[in-house]
């Protein structure tokens, strides 16, 4: 009975991610679109709970779910209310319909091939996996939650170039241009909520880091819920997003990078291979790194968000930061939106 | 017991179905978004249940990430930047 | 006993919970889909927690199913709050008491 | 082999087919970000299916991690596309 309970769980849930991913790219509205993928990132992490992957659940539910929509939704505010006209203004012109047709059956043909490889697979599947590696020598990488071990110790390499790329991208976004413009002064509901969530956030996302040495947490899912905080205070009227500016935002952009390079080159120092900690000392090492990576990862996402360099920032929105110290309800006439 | 509670996640996962056919259908973005928002609510009811049912404390965890973030994006579909429209009073 | 009582209490939680997503399907228009499910599946979820705590009968697990319940009630208000501020203003404009 | 793998690994490769497709189909900027985002999610669902070694067992941890990095770094591109959308829009409103 039991199985078949779970099966019919995971076939609705499944079944559901599919629909959603289908529809989100077949709508013509654009905030459709967006509202439907938000609830996809709201499945995908049950999913991941359900595959036993909590490490994944975590990111995915701060950042699938929650920031990557408040990025769609004020990118979308550039559409001018995402009129139809905007979206024709960026859409080149139609292609021949058997174009179109070619590329679907091509991407079915895909579909079916990798489904076919993957059933495949996974009857004939090779007992020696890279996995026993990891829980063998687990006892030495200075944490016991396995997927910590593989992103500081074991692939510490990967982990410091996706740091490298996180940046590379957030400098790209500077390059881009100036910072969006902040958001008004919010009313007192939406500001009630964020003085409450704030400091929320910031404890779970230090119990998050705290906790990714010996269970799911880390310095990813820490720096994403960190972010969170950053993006509420931005939509609640500080313009920086709690970030701070000139060097001290610089800093932290660079954090993560710094301090797995700086440990890495220590440890040359004592006579070592790059990233490769001395037993007794990698605990201690990496929760150094995932502490400066931390702050790395939750400036660069609040930055992506903002869209620029906090520092930009006119007259009128210094008064709107000064009015969420202050909440100047008379003088903004009520809740804005 | 644990039967019991599987069923019952059951009911919560067809729950969540059904408060998908009103994020597709919509017709507003409100009504969508109020619709994500019975999907957080109902997504983090089946994270409790999943706690128990496949023994991962961790599934608590993420049940509060997701009520911590649940405003989030609520909060940037109706807050609109200084400069763009709708916003000149 | 209390296996019972934890029991009667997920099965309550649950029953609000489909008439929450029964009256989103159901009722005419956002207004008052938003009244009604704002409550239902709150009172849903704090019922389920209510259960879940009971049957933990752990005092830390019981508390951090509380904390979850209590951010997912003050979030969904406001959330509430927001979307019907919306709604409203793309009605009739903006609002100037 | 689990019931639960193969449901969520042919999702995975459904989505990821889906996303693909779109992405090279004519439309406007935030539809094919979009699609990017759905085909990496489906190949994210992809390697956690194959990472899966059944609800009593642990799981592979390399791709979790993988993973993980793969969703914070999804969320910088996109971030890095949308600025890139903006900025065009920008120039091919002044001229």
């Amino acid at each position: 009975m039991e199985p078949i309970v779970w099966m019919l769980i995971d076939m609705l849930l499944a079944v559901a991610l599919v629909a959603l991913g289908w529809a989100s790219l077949a709508s013509k509205d654009s905030r459709r679109a967006v509202v439907l993928f938000i609830g996809f990132g709201l499945l995908l992490a049950l999913v991941w709970v359900r595959l036993r992957a909590p490490d994944i659940a975590l990111a995915e539910a701060a950042i699938g779910a929650g920031l990557t929509g408040a990025l769609l939704f004020s990118a979308l505010g550039d559409e001018a209310g995402a009129s139809p006209a905007g979206e024709q203004a960026t859409a080149p012109t139609s292609a021949p319909l058997w174009h179109g047709v070619l590329l679907t059956v091509l991407s079915m043909g895909l579909a079916i091939v990798l489904g076919i490889a993957f059933v495949y697979a996974l009857g004939h599947a090779d007992p020696a996996r890279l996995a026993d590696e990891v829980y063998v020598n687990l006892a030495d990488s200075g944490v016991s939650n396995p997927v910590t071990g593989v992103l500081l110790n074991f692939r510490a390499y990967d982990t410091l170039l996706e740091l490298a790329v996180m940046l590379a991208a957030v400098l790209g976004v500077l390059a881009l241009g100036p910072a969006r413009p902040g958001y008004p002064a919010s009313g007192p509901v939406f500001l009630a909520l964020t003085r409450w969530l704030v400091p929320l956030l910031i404890v779970t996302g230090g119990y998050l880091l705290w906790a990714g040495a010996h269970a799911p947490g880390g310095a990813f899912q820490a720096g994403a819920l960190l972010a969170a905080a950053g993006v509420l205070l931005r939509l609640a009227g500080d313009p920086a997003g709690g970030l701070p500016r000139g060097v001290a935002f610089r800093g932290l952009l660079v954090a993560g990078v710094a301090a797995f390079l700086v440990v890495g080159l220590a440890v040359m120092l004592a006579g070592r291979p790059f990233l490769d900690y001395p037993v007794n000392w990698a605990g201690s090492l990496i929760l150094a790194i995932e502490t400066a990576a931390t702050f790395g990862i939750a400036a660069t996402l609040v930055t992506a968000f903002v869209c620029g360099r906090p520092e930009q920032r006119p007259e009128k929105h210094r008064l709107a930061a000064n009015a969420r110290v202050q909440p100047r309800v008379e003088a903004n006439g009520g809740e804005r939106s | 017991m644990v039967g019991f509670l599987l069923v019952s996640a059951l009911v919560l996962a067809i729950s969540l179905g059904l408060g998908l056919v009103r994020v597709f259908n919509g017709p507003s973005t409100e009504d969508r978004m109020l619709a994500a928002q019975l999907v957080g609510t109902t997504g983090v009811g089946l994270l409790l249940l999943f706690d128990p049912l496949l023994g991962m404390p961790s599934s608590t965890d993420v049940a509060l990430v997701l009520a911590l973030l649940a405003a989030v994006s609520v909060a940037a579909l109706t807050r609109r930047e200084t400069g763009l429209e709708m916003d000149h009073d | 006993m209390t296996e019972y009582l934890a029991g009667a209490l997920i099965l309550a939680g649950l029953l609000f919970f489909i008439a929450g997503s029964i009256g989103l399907l159901r009722l005419p228009d956002m207004y008052s889909r938003l009244h009604a499910l704002t409550k239902a599946d709150n009172v849903g979820l704090g019922l389920l927690v209510a259960g879940l705590a009971i049957r933990a009968g752990d005092p830390l697990t019981a508390m951090k199913l509380v904390l979850v319940w209590v951010l997912v009630l003050g979030s969904s208000a406001v959330s509430a709050h927001l979307i019907a501020q919306r709604a409203r203003h793309r009605e009739r404009g903006a609002w100037n008491p | 082999m689990f019931t639960e793998q193969v449901i969520y690994g042919l999702a995975g490769i459904g989505l990821f087919s889906l996303g693909l497709r779109m992405v090279f189909s004519a439309g406007a900027l935030l539809r094919r970000v979009l699609a990017i985002n759905f085909a990496g999610a489906g190949l994210f669902l992809l390697l956690i299916a194959v990472a899966y070694q059944g609800t009593g067992a642990v799981p592979d941890p390399v791709p979790h991690a993988l993973v993980l990095t793969g969703i914070v770094v999804a969320f910088s591109a996109t971030a890095l596309a949308l600025a890139l959308g903006r900025r065009l829009r920008e120039l091919s409103d002044d001229r």
